[in-house]
């Protein structure tokens, strides 16, 4: 298999605006852990935007999991989408669903049964210590709790790649171990790739992991 | 409750919709089964003298379908009783010929007036009597309650769209969120707006059912018969099996197309 | 482009209760005027012997308004042309006595009915004839219409309250957050809501102005006045200046109302 | 003046919920600053509410301004609220509005002309590094971005009373410090108290500033 992200002279940038990303070459192997961090506002968010397609290429090249995203079709993103896992920066819960359906979100779409759905979101829910909590909507949990359940919901479906933004910016450190174990975890047992967007890389994995950096539009890597 | 205000906010317009279909499929009925009636019922009496021949007048218009000399034995009958043979005879021999004119179609005044200038150019003819305001007064009034009722119909049918269009907007506050995220992971279109879809053909499946209620209650209310046949209208005007059929095409396609309108609408915020 | 929609969603549904209110305002005179003329145009002609007073006639009925012998002269102008003295003579003195009655009001084929045979019933009179039919018709259309027209308007009514409705839940979704930030930061109801009273006061004055002026319209199109004259109504009777007080008043009524249900459903969320 | 916030034996509860908060008793004087830290959904947020009268009390007495917040009327309540600032953890900015009239917000429920709260906002938005992105919307902002304009809109009408939560989980080192910098200026230079609920106590912080902790519903003074 080819490398799970291949990034080269990437080029990313909103519809009339100067360009976020001006120039990315990088590629993550399948079973990598890296690490993102950069300034507020540097495109951290926007570079991992454009690896769930959800931003069009301005420039260059981008493959993930093998798929062109400069010129994947609807269909097919579609299906590249089933296979990732993602928490993103500001959780994206469905406040009309309960908990336990949110995290059941990626089972549904793969088309599981119910009752493999929900007996997976229970398990991920109590990996998360929330499982008392699956009845309840997201708007009654807090800050920190909807930040897990996105985490419980990104695992759900043993994606083959994870993109974090800032998994554990509102969360305790016991809570923030919690996510980083589980993350290292799926990364050892099932080789997931993941990269995390983060402010505060911990301090056990800093040495261990990759690290890129993106400054003025540009991606360093840093070890 | 909730539910139950939301699914009326889309059976409504329909229901007003499908409603106004009918009445108006119901009411071209009305006015041409009235066009025959008053066809039939108007009649033109012509006053002339003997030596008038009925070809004449048959052919002065093609509007006149049939010509009739009357018989003037029921003018007479009622005074010959108390007069003598000689004065009925005499009375007889110098009584004008009366001719009764049916016409093809009928024609509206302007038409009528020019027809009866027609018929008194041609010698002999002494008099034209129309007896037609009542029937032209009915005819004005249909056509009055058309025009209103298309207006009315416009109106139903404007509002009746805007509200439609207004439960797509409401359906995508609703739904966009959960699309959305739906969307970003990787769900394909028929699950993202199942829902939706099932929501329409449902409602439009109510509406219809309601519509025809409503009018199956009307045909069959004694009191709504009795004002039909009033006005000379057979219920059985109202609804028929095609007309059934053009209801649900049209209720079934309204609300697919409000539910498959919001589904394109929708597009992946950035 | 889509501020004018919004602006529409509440003025048509606006527009449509107003128009529809006025119609039944205008309906309602028409009905009146017309029983007025029904009554006018009504005529009972009785044949009965010389020997019949006129004043038993007279308070046979309290409907009956005026009796009058009709002059026998005119029908027998027509004949005598050609007859000798003594045989006219003859004829008039037995020709039956013919009585034109005019009734207080219109009173529906019924009591007509009731009528004729109590007037049957009086000695010496021998018969009664009705020229009714067409008028009876006439009313019965004008009944149905009326009908029609409420099931309409209500129809029309239901929907406008729901689009309302629906303007209202939108207007919700959009100020919902804004409103409830606001207040987070102590902003004062009047503060928070006062775009949504200044939307509603706008277009409810709109949706007045257009109906004022769609009605003048109809009043002075020309193909309308004919329309109405046709049906005998003078076309003065649309649009009266306290009508456009009743239309102003319900208009800002609705429009305030619903603005002030948007922000009385407000709650702050916990 | 009394104590800005005056907690006796406070009790927080949801409708239908176990109570959050079961037995609070603090006070915070003129001019404090301090911390409140505790686990993921133990009721930091749900404590602050209270404050600005957003959750009604359960039990116990709490005063704000001299308030008291279990009898306090609309109007009233309008009127303390107009002189807090509030950072909320899900910065709550109107989406419809420019960055620069969300900054403006409170200025203009205080009824300053509209120049005035232009330059005053425009201040701020210098400060927390935002004035290229005035003319923007929410949206249009990258997470650490929309709470650094939440930061602003707090600050912009001096209020007596900040209360911050988890105000740089989305922000990276520099940023936090800036925003860490605002606050310490307008407690020293306006005497302005501020209320700031977070997982990461600044280091150079920690020592200098009270420190309150919420465990199982309680509320401790570490120091
Ligand atoms: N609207 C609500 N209805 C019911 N329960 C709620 C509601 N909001 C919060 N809760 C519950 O109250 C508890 C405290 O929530 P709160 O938001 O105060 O936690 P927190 O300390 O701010 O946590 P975090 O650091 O994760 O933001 C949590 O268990 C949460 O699930
Ligand atoms: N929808 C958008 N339209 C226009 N500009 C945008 C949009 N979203 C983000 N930007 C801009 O693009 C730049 C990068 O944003 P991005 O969200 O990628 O930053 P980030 O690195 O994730 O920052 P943070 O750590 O604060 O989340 C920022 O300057 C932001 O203002
Ligand atoms: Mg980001
Ligand atoms: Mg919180």
């Amino acid at each position: 298999m080819r490398n799970v992200i291949e990034a080269n002279a990437l080029k990313l940038a909103y519809p009339r605006h100067e360009p976020v990303i001006k120039s990315a070459t990088f590629e993550v192997n399948t079973g990598e852990f890296v690490f993102i961090t950069g300034a507020s506002g540097s495109g951290k968010s926007t570079l991992l935007k454009s690896m769930y397609g959800s931003m069009p290429l301005f420039g260059g090249e981008l493959h993930v999991g093998g798929m062109d995203m400069g010129s994947i079709s609807g269909s097919k993103l579609y299906k590249l989408r089933r296979h990732i896992g993602i928490i993103f920066q500001d959780y994206k819960l469905i406040k009309e669903w309960s908990v336990e359906k949110n995290v059941m979100l990626p089972l549904i779409i793969a088309g599981f049964p119910k009752d493999v759905c929900r007996a997976q979101a229970q398990k991920l829910l109590t990996h998360v210590k929330l499982s008392h909590k699956s009845d309840k909507y997201p708007l009654e949990l807090s800050g920190g709790e909807q930040q897990r359940v996105a985490m419980a919901r990104a695992l759900a479906h043993n994606p083959f790649l994870i993109l974090a933004d800032e998994p554990t910016g509102n969360l305790d450190d016991y809570s923030s171990q919690v996510v980083w174990d589980l993350m290292e975890r799926a990364n050892e047992e099932l080789e997931t790739t993941i990269l995390v967007v983060t402010h505060h890389i911990p301090e056990m994995f800093s040495a261990q992991y990759r690290h890129l950096m993106i400054e003025n539009g540009v991606i360093y890597e840093i070890h | 409750m909730r539910s139950i205000r939301h699914h009326l906010a889309l059976i409504l317009p329909l229901f007003a919709i499908l409603f106004c279909i009918e009445y108006l499929l119901v009411f071209d009925r009305i006015t041409e089964s009235y066009e025959n009636r008053l066809k039939e019922n108007y009649s033109l009496i012509l006053v002339a003298d003997r030596s008038v021949k009925l070809s004449d007048i048959s052919h002065c218009d093609t509007l006149i379908e049939k010509t009739e000399p009357i018989d003037a034995e029921n003018v007479l009958r009622r005074i010959k009783a108390g007069l003598n043979h000689e004065s009925v005879e005499k009375i007889r021999s110098i009584m004008p010929l009366f001719i009764s004119i049916k016409l093809r179609r009928y024609a509206g005044i302007e038409r009528i007036e020019r027809l009866k200038s027609e018929l008194m150019s041609i010698a002999g003819v002494r008099d034209v009597h129309i007896f037609e305001k009542v029937h032209d007064r009915l005819y004005a009034m249909l056509l009055f309650m058309k025009i209103s009722f298309t207006v009315f119909s416009m109106l139903i049918g404007a509002i009746s769209l805007l509200l439609l269009m207004k439960q797509m907007t409401i359906w995508q506050f609703e739904h966009k969120e959960r699309m959305q995220i739906m969307s970003l992971f990787g769900a394909p279109v028929w699950l993202r707006s199942g829902v939706l879809f099932r929501l329409a053909i449902v409602d439009a499946l109510l509406a219809l059912i309601f519509v025809v209620s409503a009018l199956l209650y009307l045909v069959n209310d004694s009191s709504v018969r009795e004002l039909l046949s009033a006005i000379g209208i057979e219920p059985e005007i109202i609804l028929r099996l095609d007309d059934a059929a053009v209801l649900a095409g049209v209720s079934f396609a309204i609300a697919t197309f409000s539910a498959t309108w919001v589904v394109l609408r929708f597009k992946e915020e950035q």
